[in-house]
């Protein structure tokens, strides 16, 4: 379905990226050593780790709501790193999730910790703990530990939402060192106010790869720069291309009349020179005795080629002319280009394919039951 | 359902006995084929499970590369291969969702065996908090009764407007259980955030560093800007000084409105900061699902 | 009178335990108090409680239970047939329960590895659909089109063909403001670059621009969220007050 | 504290460190009464309402009896201070204009339950009014919540006559019928059918809904004002038709349907034709405005101790000097 919804390119760009990735990868396994800088909160763990240990204190971790997915598990990661560190000052661990997926995981890797460090008897079922998959029930249950258990360290590292100041809070109230990162964009400037340290944004999925040097890791991490570079190489590019063609080449250009939907689209070229335009007397239903003048763009007829060009017939001084043009979105006021993608009106490429006779699409195809 | 001649088929209708001996029959054979993973010896252990974890992401990956023909309905016979796989792909989206939730859910057990088996460990030890452990479960218990109850009275056509008219005690129960407190202490929960937002913001809002004033500042017209009656004074301000300069509103003096301020930080500034964030994020999960869809993760499936 | 859910005295006692409700938890903000621990529990409990009642009435009912035994024709309905198919996922789920055995855990790892599996792949499908609308939407013009005015002309009165010509230009103001959000992109971006450590001066003001800049945006989203929360607290408070206290327990 | 440690801190100091308590206590003064003296004598005050709030107001207003949207309410009550009282402008626009709407939930099992509530509440003012009320399967269906919504919305936005297959929904009498063969869906067949997409929500489901159906129907996120920035961005790359952010968006449209909107886009504007009409005689302001001076007085408070605490880390810079 991508061909139609965004063009075979973009497909393409995606598999560069991913390209990338695998390569950078593939190096790194490959025994290359690739360099990452260094990154500020992470170097705030051993110092949180020793202080509770200091208190004889526990060191609570918290992935936020985060599901059995990339971030979930990421945290988890991180999260085993920390608890190596605790294992080895004997430092007692909490780890509260909301989802018994990514429970069963993480207890299946804190136990591997414990079991690398060579004191698996250490390993207490309870320090993983599933609290609640509802979000303020969670956030409730956690605070309370947070009070009770006095937590001389907090972790909250993952997809944060509308709990994260709760328990940020909570933890501050108590004095824990707290080192926070999060998936959930608009829950950073909570964390940043609340906690010691925060991993902004991406430096969340480098802390893994900073933290453990394990080669695939570094070497995706290095990928995802590269992809990153791609991305941005590609905004330059498209920029510069865009403002210099825009500048010289006319273009096609469709026009929402005053932003309302459903309304006759009108035709313009870039330079502002409508392509074509009829005046038409129109009534409005609301006020029967009054007559209202608008002018109608209309084109005849847009069909859309592949890779956003699209090709268009209209009416000029009453005979149909056709052109096609490359549609860009140029201004944010514009909506069309997301309904080229899809084309509305049937493609000539595809005439309709014959019908097969009614029910008997049901059942032969185990369980689908669509 | 023109198909009930001869013993074996996908689906029966409702209440068949086929239908009965079938989903037996289905059971043994899984069953037995699970039974059969415990004898699995060590080295193929992993293959399994990476397998599993490739075959299950290979259905949208291969749904995000193949082509898929326009307008798709069932009512449509494919055209050559391309199609029929396309359609194919189609017709098991319902069926790969379905399968999804139901496999997810299983899981749930796992998580309430956890907070099991902390609370009646507390119960039993007589910890010192064995009372709010008991206050824990006895709730549990009761949610899950009532809420199960409840919602078998409410099957049938015409069964909610019944209990609308006249509720039994379950009704209320349920009511007040869910309603009544659940609701209630979610939103609690919610709102006890404006707090804390307070103190937070008292305690971290200082011109320290650069970063904190900006943080600071950006914040002060964000919050200005939704204050209507603020909003309303400012703006009466600058229509006096496009008045007196006589320039027109959609001029330069235009952009000293409150709103337009934010708008500006908001439309040059900040989406273009967060977007950036945000792609930098993207990618890392496109990198991280790779890596677990590739079972190349560590720890997860090895 | 039937005695319905709506009926005032019942509403009443309802509404007075959210307040309770309300107060207990609210407690925690003084400090961790026996009455906060309690309804923190309690809350706990139910909620727990009602995800295993959502289990099957939201989700295993639906999706699994009327597709294994299918269904009678009811009102205009008509029958829809059972797949015994779907009694197959029941061991395969329950494989993960074998997580709390020391010899057998390994087979746990299935049914997650298959749930990471279909996770994992959804989000390779959606990727572009996600943001390739946002980085198409961070290319923009950084030339003026026109060079008439250095300002957007004012849309008041304009009549349709203008306001489209105003749109589809790029003023000198526009471009302007254009440039500075691919700055802003670029230099947010770099900060973001983990694999080298830049040495030349600008890539390092450039790298240090891009975490003031992100300052703004985290400030434009405190501000904005703060009303949220107060809005939240806000409504609390008219529960509190409005709807229990003057209206239900003053009679006004 | 203990007293001694109070009496040797400075006047700045202090004004650094208030306790948390009594800034918590503050707050809870500074919120409860202005929403009391609102309930008794209430108070309007202006509002200027943004562009994205228009183009929401002018999609939804020219909207008729034939026209079927869905609504997609996904907030519980904990979200109910901003989201309830969007739902409840929304729902009463639709109900003036007779809107027909699918109401169903991608987010939150209960969510259902709430928005039924509402629309309880509503017909009740509506009788008392004396005007008709809005029934289920005639004016409205509930299709419940769809518990796997990302892939339920991938089926819906890719064929919905697939999607929704065998979705039962209960008519007056409270029989199952087929989803299909109700008045709201008369004229749908496809998801492009639809009118608009309406979610109201408090998490961030945007980018669920977007990529499957956003190119298909008009979506309008009313969302709280947590979410907003993030939207925004949907909003300013066209695949969001409309927004409404938070309390103060719902205030803004409380406003528009009091006010409309003229054909130069003016808010109270006469010039014709009307790109949006006000709804004369109706009370528009309800629970938004009822919230906003209790807005008003709690982000002011904010502001000042923000600066009071800025205010004493000078003091004490100054005396430290």
């Amino acid at each position: 379905m991508q061909y139609y919804d965004t063009g075979k390119y973009h497909v393409f760009f995606v598999l560069v990226l991913i390209a990338f990735l695998m390569f950078n990868i593939l190096r790194a396994r490959g025994g290359k050593s690739l360099f990452i800088r260094r990154i500020a909160g992470l170097t705030a763990i051993d110092e949180a780790v020793g202080r509770s240990t200091e208190m004889g204190r526990p060191v609570l971790m918290v992935p936020g709501l985060s599901g059995l997915g990339p971030v979930g598990i990421q945290a988890v990661r991180i999260f085993a790193y920390i608890t190596k560190t605790a294992v080895k000052f004997s430092t007692p661990i909490r780890i509260c999730l909301a989802e018994a997926a990514l429970y069963s995981v993480a207890q299946e890797i804190i136990k591997d910790v414990y079991q690398a460090e060579g004191v698996p008897e250490k390993y207490d079922p309870t320090s993983v703990r599933f609290v609640s998959d509802r979000q303020f029930a969670f956030a409730a249950g956690v605070a309370g530990l947070i009070y009770r258990e006095r937590v001389a360290a907090a972790f909250l590292m993952g997809d944060w939402f509308a709990e994260s100041l709760i328990l940020a809070e909570s933890a501050n109230a108590v004095g824990a060192i707290q080192v926070a990162a999060s998936t959930v964009t608009t829950q950073t400037p909570f964390l940043i106010a609340a906690c010691d340290y925060v991993l902004i944004g991406d430096e969340f999925y480098a802390a893994s790869a900073y933290l453990s040097r394990e080669p695939v890791l570094v070497g995706s991490l290095v990928g995802q720069d590269w992809a990153k570079i791609a991305i941005v190489a590609l905004v330059i590019g498209l920029t510069a291309v865009s403002s210099v063609d825009r500048r010289v080449s006319p273009q096609l250009c469709l026009v929402d009349e005053n932003g309302k939907h459903g309304q006759a689209l009108k035709l313009r070229t870039i330079d502002g020179a409508l392509v074509s335009e009829e005046k038409e007397e129109f009534t409005d239903p609301r006020y029967p005795d009054q007559q209202f003048v608008k002018t109608v763009y209309r084109p005849v007829e847009i069909r859309p080629l592949e890779d956003n060009r699209v090709k268009i017939a209209f009416t000029e001084q009453g005979k149909v002319v056709e052109k096609d043009g490359v549609f860009r979105n140029r201004n944010e006021s514009e909506t069309w280009s997301k309904t080229l993608f899809k084309p509305r009106t049937p493609d000539p490429l595809f005439p309709p394919r014959e019908k097969v006779q009614e029910d008997t699409s049901d059942s032969t195809n185990g369980g689908t039951n669509s | 359902m023109n198909e009930q001649q001869g013993f074996f088929h996908f689906s029966f209708p409702n209440g068949s006995p086929y239908l009965l001996a079938w989903i037996i029959i289905g059971l043994i054979l899984s069953c037995g084929f699970v039974a059969g993973l415990f004898f699995v010896p060590k080295h193929l252990r992993r293959p399994i499970v990476v397998t599993g974890t490739f075959v299950a992401g290979f259905y949208f990956v291969l749904k995000w590369l193949w082509p898929t023909a326009q307008n798709y309905s069932e009512t449509e016979v494919p055209r050559g291969f391309v199609e029929r796989v396309s359609f194919n792909i189609e017709y098991l989206l319902p069926f790969v969702s379905n399968f999804t939730q139901v496999l997810a859910a299983l899981l749930l057990g796992l998580g309430i065996s956890s907070l099991l088996r902390i609370h009646f460990t507390q119960l039993f030890k007589k910890h010192r908090d064995w009372f709010f452990s008991l206050t824990l479960i006895l709730s549990m218990i009761a949610m899950v009764i009532f809420g199960i109850w409840d919602w078998s009275t409410r099957m049938g056509p015409g069964a909610d407007d019944k209990i609308a008219e006249a509720p039994g005690f379950v009704n209320f129960a349920k009511d007040l259980l869910f309603d009544g407190l659940l609701i209630n202490l979610d939103a609690v929960m919610f709102s006890i955030i404006a707090f804390f937002i307070f103190s937070a913001a008292y305690r971290a809002f200082r011109i320290r560093s650069m970063e904190s004033t900006i943080l600071l500042t950006v914040a002060l017209i964000v919050m200005l800007s939704l204050m209507g009656a603020i909003v309303g004074l400012w703006d009466d301000q600058v229509n006096n000084l496009a008045k007196s300069t006589g320039s027109d509103p959609g001029g330069i003096v235009d952009n000293l409105r409150l709103t337009t301020i934010k708008a500006w930080i908001q439309d040059t500034l900040q989406i273009p900061s967060i977007r950036a964030m945000d792609l930098g994020l993207a990618v890392g999960g496109l990198a991280m699902s790779l890596r677990l869809w590739l079972s190349i993760e560590k720890g997860v499936s090895n | 009178m039937a005695v319905t859910l709506e009926h005032p005295t019942y509403e009443f006692w309802k509404l007075t335990i959210g307040a309770a409700a309300t107060i207990g938890i609210y407690s925690v903000l003084y400090r961790e108090t026996k009455f906060y621990r309690f309804f923190e529990h309690m809350f706990l409990g139910l909620a727990a409680g009602w995800s295993i009642t959502a289990l099957w009435t939201e989700n295993l009912y639906q999706n699994w239970w009327l597709k294994l035994v299918g269904s009678q024709a009811e009102g205009t309905e008509k029958a829809q047939p059972g797949y015994w198919a779907w009694i197959m996922i029941l061991p395969l789920g329950f494989l993960a329960y074998t997580i709390f055995s020391r010899k057998h855990n390994w087979l746990s790892r299935i049914p997650i590895g298959i749930l990471i599996g279909l996770g994992s792949g959804q989000a390779i499908l959606n990727w572009f659909k996600l943001y390739g609308p946002q980085i198409d939407n961070s290319i923009k013009t950084v030339v003026p089109t026109v060079n008439d005015s250095a300002l957007v002309p004012s849309k008041l009165g304009a009549d349709a063909a203008r306001l489209a010509e105003i749109a589809n230009n790029v003023y000198v103001s526009q471009a302007i403001n254009n440039v500075i959000f691919l700055f802003t992109l670029l230099s947010v971006f770099s900060y973001f670059i983990f694999c080298t450590e830049f040495k030349n001066k600008f890539m390092k003001s450039t790298t240090v621009a891009g975490r003031l800049i992100l300052m703004v945006g985290f400030g434009a989203i405190f501000g904005a969220t703060v009303m949220t929360r107060f809005a939240l607290l806000i409504d609390r408070m008219y529960f509190v007050w409005v709807e229990w206290f003057i209206e239900k327990v003053l009679q006004r | 504290m203990p007293e001694e440690l109070e009496k040797k801190k400075s006047f700045g100091e202090k004004l650094q460190s208030v306790n948390r308590s009594i800034l918590y206590l503050i707050l809870f003064v500074v919120v409860s009464v202005p929403l009391v003296v609102t309930k008794f004598l209430n108070v309007q005050l202006r509002c200027k309402p943004e562009q994205y709030t228009k183009d929401t107001y002018v999609l939804l207003r020219n909207l008729g009896p034939n026209d079927t949207i869905i609504i997609d309410s996904g907030f519980t009550n904990s979200s109910r201070g901003e989201n309830g009282g969007q739902l409840e402008a929304l729902l009463r626009m639709c109900m003036r204009q007779k809107v027909k709407f699918v109401l169903f939930s991608s987010v939150d099992p209960q969510s259902p339950q709430i928005a039924r509530d509402f629309i309880r509440k509503l017909n009740k003012e509506r009788r008392a009014k004396g005007q008709d009320i809005c029934r289920r399967w005639d004016d409205y269906v509930e299709m419940g919540f769809f518990s796997d919504s990302p892939t339920m919305l991938q089926t819906m936005g890719e064929d919905l006559s697939r999607a929704w297959a065998n979705r039962k929904v209960k008519d007056q009498q409270g029989v199952s019928r087929d989803v299909f063969s109700s008045p709201p869906m008369k004229n749908v067949k496809k998801i492009e059918d639809f009118k608009a997409y309406v979610t109201i929500a408090a998490s961030g489901i945007m980018p669920t809904i977007v990529p499957r159906v956003g190119a298909k129907v008009p979506v309008i996120s009313m969302i709280t004002g947590v979410m907003f920035p993030e939207q925004y961005n949907y909003y300013k790359s066209g695949q969001l038709k409309g927004l409404v952010n938070g309390l103060s968006g719902c205030v803004e449209l409380e406003t528009l349907m009091e006010k409309g909107i003229d054909a130069k886009g003016e808010v109270g504007g006469k010039q014709l034709p009307m790109q949006a009409e006000p709804f004369p005689g109706e009370q528009n302001f309800k629970r938004g405005m009822a919230y906003y001076l209790a807005l008003h007085v709690a982000l002011g408070v904010l502001i000042l101790a923000v600066v009071i605490g800025n205010i004493g880390m000078f003091m004490t810079k100054r005396s430290s000097r």
